[in-house]
């Protein structure tokens, strides 16, 4: 295994005083996926969400390169390209406009040539400029796809990528997460189905503990 | 007490009735949070 | 997580408040009984308000005390959102419907004051309209901390709330002053005045501690159930 | 900065596409407005008497009432975990936020006020003194609003609440907007009263910005 990039040590969360899960130790190196499996309400998207930052976890610590990530939460976000249960995409927008906004919302240069090679993988080019509102669910979770590949970040969290798709759009998605890694990426994604990545490594989730108040 | 007697009685009258109020308010509750919490077969922690 | 505070652990709070509740019920029934009969049969009129300083026994230390809840609220807030004690939040919850009630009982003596002394029982003073936009501070943190499914986010909302409020409590009390000289008739006499007589003093300091250790036996009162509140509701979620 | 500007610029757009939700708060200002002569009566010298204080209390409702859906939009589809994910401060974000309704509610409302004083027959010098205290207050309004949406975001009825909440803490801008078109009407400070009406504004641009980024993490988790 090549030197892990990102090492979560003894994580532990609860919600509303039930404890999803504790002890959690995982490292992953570069071009490694991490799919995590588990029932429902088994804390997988806790745990995505406590890595990302967006909740503060009991104990543990997350390290990226060896230094702390809440030491420097700002540099950890830009590391990050993040696919929640919601698509964090405006009905109101176009396709392309919803891409645009995202890539600048991160801070990042204008993303306008990207734009086209992102769309193009996903099949989009023809559906750039209609509203939001007026796309079907698996046309919106594809451009969700389209903004997480546009986010050219190292680290992908992925919760459901495959909700919603057809056997096409799968398709093209296990495509971009084969480059993602291939260049070196690393991807950790909660799901029920195979993402057809050989050497994939799966973390099984257990059922929810009880706690001692 | 002579000409204002009504305004102090009513006036420490409210502040009876509310802050009594309160008091046993406060026990009621906790008298049925205590009982829920026996029926459901939880020890109060001491 | 480690006990950097006394009340930190509820546990270590509850077995505090246990010791402490029955004496302290029996100290504040004992200084009641003193305190209404030096406010209201020792103390003599005063030569301006006459029976109505008896009013102000009562009325004045709830101003204390709404205030100092409120201050309260803004130091158990700060805890949760720094420390995250998990006392403080179901202190909190405790504490506010207190202060809310001893700032009511404030707003209603002070109109039954107003009534024979200014000839209204509203009347648009400097120092009530502060008081009531502190009621409804108050009522603001009651409904927002309760205002959601999951409890420890409507603990923490309202946390924000109290530390925010608590920064514009002199901005408003400023701006309510300012407002008033601009609109009120000088002519009114002030609640309270400006020296205050010994035979007015003694019961005015006497029922202030009373209502002081009424305030602090209700809120451990209070504590103490949302405890064991919290434990149900998390014994209703496992099951 | 370059996201500062861009969130600013997405929500503009947001609106653009749909001006009727603007409209209609525009709308609910001038009808609030015009019902205070229909329940008060028509004698002139009273209702430019109550001029300043009816429209500020009606620009400060029309505010509150379009902050309900600030943050709600963004937490409903998604997009609020995008912007907490932002490799830049989330406190910029929230007044990011903030400008944008500003620039769709505080704006209109100073330039509307004006029209509406005139139905209650202000002074010309009055009524471009009202539309500048709008302008120096109504960013306050924006401010103090947007902490109480942030707040109330997932709470049950969080329209009501996030009143409950703003209005109490909006009384001094209430107080110094209003009071100084008083002030310039009957000879008072008119400048002391903006440059208090201001300060209140520096005093929400300072504090409320991290309230707002520490409620919407806390609706993150």
């Amino acid at each position: 295994m090549a030197t892990p990039l990102l090492e979560v040590a003894d994580l532990a969360c609860r919600r509303g005083g039930r404890r999803v899960f504790e002890r959690l130790s995982f490292s992953l190196g570069p071009g490694e996926l991490l799919a995590l499996t588990g029932r429902n309400g088994s804390g997988k998207t806790t745990l995505l969400r406590a890595l990302a930052l967006l909740i503060r976890p009991d104990t543990g610590s997350i390290h990226w390169q060896g230094t702390d990530v809440a030491a420097e939460p700002d540099a950890w976000r830009g590391r990050l390209a993040w696919l929640g249960h919601l698509e964090g995409l405006k009905a109101d927008l176009s396709v392309a406009e919803n891409l645009l906004a995202a890539e600048r919302l991160r801070g990042a240069p204008p993303a306008g040539d990207r734009l086209d090679s992102a769309l193009v993988a996903f099949d989009l080019s023809v559906l750039a400029r209609r509203a939001m509102r007026t796309l079907s669910a698996g046309q919106r979770r594809r451009t969700a796809l389209a903004r997480v590949v546009l986010t050219q970040a190292p680290l992908w969290l992925l919760d459901e990528p495959l909700n919603a798709l057809d056997a096409p759009a799968q398709a093209a998605f296990r495509g971009a997460l084969a480059s993602h890694l291939a260049s070196g990426g690393l991807a950790i994604a909660a799901t029920h189905a195979d993402l057809g990545v050989a050497g994939a490594r799966t973390l099984e989730l257990g059922e929810p503990q009880k706690a001692s108040a | 007490m002579s000409t204002h007697a009504v305004y102090v009685m009513s006036a420490y009258l409210v502040a009876l009735v509310i802050l009594g109020g309160l008091l046993i308010s406060s026990l009621a509750a906790r008298q049925r949070v205590r009982r829920e919490l026996s029926a459901r077969g939880l020890e109060r922690k001491r | 997580m480690a006990d950097l505070h006394f009340l930190a652990n509820p546990a270590r709070f509850r077995r505090f408040s246990q010791r402490v509740v029955p004496s302290l019920s029996v100290a504040t029934a004992l200084m009641l009984a003193v305190g209404l009969y030096l406010a209201l049969l020792q103390s003599p009129p005063d030569y301006q308000q006459g029976d109505t300083v008896r009013i102000m026994f009562v009325h004045v230390p709830s101003a204390w005390l709404a205030m100092a809840g409120y201050a309260l609220l803004a130091g158990l807030g700060a805890s949760l959102l720094i420390w995250r004690h998990p006392l403080a939040a179901l202190m909190a919850r405790a504490a506010a419907p207190v202060g809310a009630g001893f700032c009511a009982v404030c707003l209603l003596t002070g109109s039954l004051w107003g009534r024979p002394m200014w000839g209204a029982y509203w009347v648009w003073d400097a120092r009530l309209t502060s008081m009531l936009l502190l009621f409804f501070l108050y009522l603001g943190h009651i409904a927002l901390s309760r205002a959601y499914d999951e409890p420890d986010r409507g603990d923490r909302a309202a946390a924000i709330l109290a530390l925010i409020g608590v920064i514009n409590l002199p901005i408003i009390k400023f701006s309510v002053d300012w407002w008033n000289t601009l609109h009120q008739p000088a002519s009114v006499a002030r609640l309270g005045g400006p020296s205050i007589h010994p035979s007015i003093l003694v019961p005015l300091l006497w029922m202030a501690a009373t209502l002081f250790l009424l305030f602090v036996l209700l809120v451990l009162l209070r504590t103490d159930t949302e405890i064991d509140r919290r434990r149900l509701e998390n014994a209703e979620q496992q099951a | 900065m370059s996201g500062f500007v861009a969130l600013v610029a997405r929500d503009l757009r947001l609106v653009w596409r749909r001006p009727g939700d603007v409209a209609v708060v525009l709308a609910f200002f001038v009808v609030a407005t015009t019902l205070f002569p229909l329940g008060i009566g028509p004698e002139a010298n009273v209702l430019a008497r109550i001029a300043a204080g009816v429209l500020w209390c009606a620009a400060l409702f029309a505010a509150l009432l379009s902050l309900d859906r600030l943050f709600a939009a963004d937490f409903e589809d998604g997009t609020l975990d995008l912007l907490l994910l932002a490799p830049w401060p989330l406190e910029l974000a929230a007044l990011a936020k903030c400008c944008a309704h500003w620039i769709v509610t505080g704006l209109p409302l100073a330039v509307l006020a004006p029209l509406l004083g005139v139905a209650f027959g202000l002074e010309p010098a009055v009524l471009l003194a009202l539309s500048a205290t709008l302008l120096v207050g109504t960013p306050t309004l924006s401010l103090i609003g947007g902490l109480a949406a942030a707040l109330t975001l997932g709470a049950r009825k969080s329209g009501a609440l996030l009143a409950l909440l703003a209005l109490p803490l909006c009384v001094p801008t209430l107080i110094f907007g209003a009071g100084a078109v008083e002030a310039l009407a009957t000879g008072g400070d008119f400048r002391a009263h903006i440059a208090v009406l201001a300060a209140l504004a520096l005093v929400a641009l300072a504090t409320t910005p991290w309230a707002i980024a520490a409620a919407l993490r806390q609706a993150g988790e």
